[in-house]
């Protein structure tokens, strides 16, 4: 007997441990970049614009850039993912339909993400003649988030109880008036938590956009979605590995990778903190 | 006895499967049909086929006809929405809406474009008061109907499927998640509503079919066994096989 | 009318993700297949050489991409599908509340880290660690790269790994543990085997995952294609190849198809492990409705 | 299937059925006696005791059923009709001490010849029907049952026959009341059978049917 828990003890010792190292991971990599990167935050590196082949400055096209980008993004996927969402939930009967419907989304939920770049290159900086622009990269990051925005729609939808939509119906609402009035307000929390992780997912994407969307160096803000843009994850990619003076824009790579973190990581946290509430209020 | 429903060879099944087989009966105006039967007998389902709920299941496919009024509920001009309001419907467990109490009540009203604040107060304090809860809550409207009581959650839902001023009323079961005290509190509701209402009510409770009904009606696998007054059905039963469910002889 | 109106677009809204999915497959075939006319078949899958731009001349062999490609997650799995799954069995059946609390979070955040930021810690910090632990030349390398990808997808097994042990009914574990059976003996020998299948499940999105990764192996491997069976050595996955030469390419060229072919290549493989990672799902519970 | 109430009704027919038998032996040695002048009025007093006594029982067990299993149809039928049977039964017994305490009282000196033959003959047949009720009422036998009708239409005719007869025939005025009060007894008695036969008319098909 005793033999028997000590063997338990020792295995729930190890994957306790095991947890550990990973939080302990965690935690050193974001120590990393804090300690590195901490020195050249300021009011100027996020509000200026990069100067002397990007080894002084800001990065205030970047962040713009990536800001636009991932509104471009959200702007389309929102509409578009909840409203196939819902229909799938409330409307669609079970068939054939709905389930080619739904492998097309598990599939496209793990494309890679430079598959999405190289198709949005081809589409629509290519074939659509969008060129290296904002708008490029907007839908190419619409496409890839589009799945996850379906899926959490869809959870958050079929979370709210079959109860209120019958006790809806029975009252004689139309099933528009009932999704409206008795559905989506309750899902919502849940469609917004996945929804800003969208978002964080497309702020930090890099491949796709650097076959869509972005350029290496371009010292003033776009102007129109037609134009190309700088952008954080980009940014940080090219400064890490093809700027000439790799070493010395070192300091400035750090500082931007704190950035990117930070929005990624808070809209995370935001998401978490969104779901949290929410299922603690939750009294149904 | 005027007739307020008539099912005429009414058939529903899901799939290949058939719930309810040819079953025709008349349900009569202001008065308290029940609805007996074992699990899986088909009762749900064929009240739900009258307020037309069944549609929400997608391999449902209905034949024969329910008559409301005398008019065919699945006929192509038929407004389910018109239906839905006239025949208003209570669940085996309490549903309501996580709302204030109020706008419980409002909700249906409000659905059917009534806004005006003094009207609503007014259907809201009526129909309250003839779900006999009025008294329990009317110091707090405004508070969340998930904290009330699963008896009081209950009588909600039927001042909620008042409102809407229905002439039927389906009960689903509609005591079966609660305790004895509040399910005799329902059941004198029942009895009390059936002045104005018709009511149908499911249940797989036979001394409450006995206690709440007028008729009664016996199902069986989806057929229609025996239907009669109640006093009729559980005295001296015609048919053997309602005599042995109600004797608990079920093999 | 309205109500019809609003379920035409409902439906559209959701004929959009076929019509992508089949879009990105035409696209990547038709823009495949044209390299195909110059490239053999053969040539492509088998071929040592991956060197598109060569004046002398151009080859197109994706063997040294595909052992890249295979290297890398290879060693991203061999370390990620244990340490993923006994911390979904910890959060699942191990940890008190509070450790939960803390720890479903941390996977969250690790899965929200940008790749770029992953890539970068590679480049600079990991690298470092692992050249003064070996001694190894080649400051980037496939160990570099697995050691990174690992820690990105272990996210990705924790959490469809706990969900799958957490949805294994109470009943299994009290049923267990009512014949005396230890708590460790309930995870081992009921718990974890009946959620085996979602579990699977798991590792083959992770798998899925790992394959298609792209900044961070780009950033952690060096990118020299060649095969050399060192895990100390810098090799090239397929997905960097695409990010490296895609901006650079001429449209229409043979090296252009190539690299669609890669894609398509790298498409088909996540597909097929994506596809049975779905199939397991929806067969065990957790529907895909 | 065995229900918990099947165990309860069991019990309650064991109950009257052994009220029958000394419902039985009341009617049958009461009638006897007078026929032959023997005096068993404190047996019969005993036995008329014993029914009062059985009758409240079987009144208590069968309220308890009801209270207990609440039932319908059939056993709510039996369980009301028992209730029923169980007071004619106990009715049986109080006129068959009647008929013992009459015997004791005013005809024990002499017997009062003329009409004994009627008295006999109508003995007869009531203790038949006691019989027949009985065993009707083992076997919820409706057939059974509605055989009572034809003999007591046959005691019916013989009580009126009596009835004609004492007023035509001079008498002493003990023999007139003797007789009278037997007969009608005897006439009361066949009732009873009659109402346990329609009430094992009642549990076997559930048709409230008026025998008389």
């Amino acid at each position: 007997m005793n033999k028997k828990l000590l063997k338990q003890t020792i295995f729930f010792q190890i994957f306790r441990m095991t947890s550990a190292l990973v939080i302990l991971f965690l935690f050193v990599m974001i120590w990393t970049f804090i300690s590195n990167g901490i020195g050249v935050i300021s009011w100027t590196f996020l509000t200026d614009m990069p100067k002397r082949g990007m080894t002084e400055g800001g990065i205030f096209p970047a962040i713009v850039g990536t800001v636009y980008l991932t509104l471009g993004a959200i702007v389309f996927a929102l509409p578009i993912g909840v409203a196939s969402a819902i229909y799938l939930v409330e409307y669609a009967h079970e068939g054939r339909l709905v389930r080619i419907i739904n492998s097309a989304i598990i599939n496209l939920a793990g494309v890679p993400s430079i598959v999405y770049g190289l198709f949005g290159f081809g589409i629509f900086v290519v074939f659509l003649n969008f060129g290296t622009s904002i708008l490029s990269g907007s839908l190419t990051l619409f496409i890839m988030i589009l799945p996850t925005i379906v899926s959490a729609s869809r959870e958050a939808l079929l979370g709210v109880p079959k109860s209120f939509r019958e006790g809806s119906l029975a009252l004689g609402a139309t099933k528009w008036q009932t999704i409206r009035h008795m559905v989506l307000p309750y899902a919502l929390p849940g469609i917004l938590t996945g929804a800003i992780l969208a978002v964080a997912r497309a702020a930090g994407e890099t491949a796709p956009i650097i076959l869509t969307a972005v350029f290496f160096f371009r010292p003033s803000l776009p102007r129109s979605i037609m134009d190309g843009t700088m952008a954080l994850a980009s940014h940080i990619y090219y400064m890490a590995t093809q700027h000439h003076a790799i070493n010395l824009v070192r300091p400035l790579t750090y500082g931007s990778v704190l950035v990117l973190l930070s929005i990624v990581l808070s809209l995370n946290i935001l998401a978490i903190v969104i779901r949290t509430r929410y299922r603690r209020r939750k009294n149904w | 006895m005027p007739v307020k429903i008539e099912t005429k060879d009414l058939t529903v099944s899901f799939g290949d499967v058939d719930a309810i087989k040819n079953v025709s009966m008349e349900i009569f105006t202001n008065r308290v049909t029940a609805i007996i039967g074992p699990s899986g007998c088909g009762k749900s389902t064929l009240i739900k086929s009258f307020n037309r709920m069944n549609d929400l299941v997608s391999n449902v496919k209905i034949t024969g006809q329910v008559l409301l009024d005398g008019e065919n509920i699945y006929g192509t001009n038929y407004d389910v929405v018109t239906l839905r309001k006239k025949v208003g419907m209570i669940f085996q467990k309490p549903n309501p809406f996580p709302k204030s109490i109020y706008d419980n009540v409002a909700y249906g009203p409000r659905i059917h474009g009534i806004h005006k604040k003094e009207i609503l107060d007014k259907i809201v304090e009526e129909n309250l008061k003839k779900a006999a809860l009025w008294h329990e809550v009317s110091d707090r409207l405004n508070s969340s109907a998930m904290d009330l009581s699963g008896g009081q959650q209950q009588r909600l839902c039927i001042a909620r499927a008042l409102a809407v001023e229905p002439e039927v009323i389906l009960m689903d079961e509609p005591c079966s998640a609660l305790d004895p005290i509040a399910t005799a509190k329902i059941e004198g509701l029942i009895r009390t509503l059936s002045r104005d209402y018709t009511i149908v009510v499911v249940t797989h409770n036979m001394q409450q079919a006995a206690r709440v009904s007028d008729y009664t009606a016996f199902l069986y696998l989806g057929k229609l066994i025996e239907y009669g007054l109640t006093k009729d059905v559980f005295e001296n039963p015609q048919n053997d096989l309602t005599e042995k469910y109600l004797t608990g002889k079920f093999g | 009318m309205k109500e019809f109106l609003i379920e035409k677009f409902l439906f559209a809204s959701s004929i959009f993700s076929i019509i992508v999915v089949t879009l990105i497959f035409l696209l990547l075939f038709s823009q495949g297949i044209l390299g195909f006319r110059e490239i053999s078949i053969i040539d492509f899958l088998f071929g040592q050489t991956w060197q598109p731009t060569s004046l002398v001349k151009a080859e197109f062999g994706t063997v040294p991409l595909v052992y890249g490609t295979a290297v890398v997650t290879s060693i991203a799995m061999a370390i990620s599908v244990p340490v993923g799954i006994a911390i979904a069995v910890y959060i699942a059946e191990i940890a008190n509340p509070i450790e939960k609390e803390i720890l479903k979070p941390i996977v969250e955040l690790l899965a929200g880290v940008p790749s770029v930021v992953y890539g970068f810690f590679a480049l600079v910090t990991l690298a470092t660690w692992i050249q003064q632990l070996t001694g190894t030349n080649s400051r980037l390398n496939a160990l570099n790269g697995g050691l990174i990808l690992a820690i990105m997808v272990i996210p990705t097994i924790v959490s469809l790994a706990e969900d799958a042990i957490s949805s294994v009914p109470r009943e299994y574990r009290e049923g267990s543990m009512a014949l005396g059976a230890s708590k460790w003996e309930t995870i081992k020998n009921v718990t974890v085997p009946s959620a085996a299948p979602g579990i699977l499940a798991a590792v083959l999105l992770g798998f899925g995952r790992a394959v298609g990764e792209t900044m961070a192996v780009l950033m952690a491997t060096g990118n020299a294609a060649v095969v050399n069976f060192n895990i100390l050595d810098s090799v090239r996955t397929m997905t960097a190849t695409i990010v490296i030469e895609t901006p650079e390419v001429a449209f229409g060229s043979l090296h252009y198809h190539a690299l669609f072919g890669v894609a398509l290549l790298l498409f088909l493989i996540t597909f097929v492990f994506n596809y049975m990672a779905g199939v397991i799902m929806r067969r065990y519970g957790r529907t895909g409705r | 299937m065995n229900r918990l109430l099947d165990t309860g009704l069991e019990r309650l027919t064991a109950m009257l059925l052994q009220m029958g038998k000394v419902a039985e032996e009341a009617v049958r040695i009461s009638i006897e006696s007078f026929m032959t002048g023997v005096d068993v009025y404190e047996r019969v007093e005993q036995l008329s005791d014993t029914l009062v006594r059985m009758n409240v029982d079987v009144e208590d067990k069968a309220f308890e059923l009801i209270a207990k299993y609440q039932p319908v149809a059939s056993d709510l039928r039996i369980i009301k009709s028992y209730i029923k049977i169980s007071n004619d039964l106990e009715r049986y017994g109080r006129y068959a001490w009647d008929i013992s305490f009459i015997h004791k009282r005013l005809a024990n000196f002499e017997k009062c010849e003329d009409p004994l033959a009627i008295i006999e003959e109508m003995g007869e047949k009531v203790i038949s029907m006691v019989q027949v009720s009985i065993e009707a009422l083992k076997t919820h036998n409706s057939e059974l049952a509605r055989k009572l009708i034809e003999t007591e239409n046959e005691v019916d005719a013989l009580y009126f026959r009596h009835l004609d007869h004492s007023t035509e025939m001079p008498m002493s005025s003990r023999c007139l009341i003797t007789n009278t009060l037997v007969v009608r007894y005897l006439e009361r008695i066949a009732d009873h059978a009659t109402y346990i036969g329609e009430s094992i008319i009642y549990i076997a098909t559930g048709e409230k049917v008026v025998l008389r």
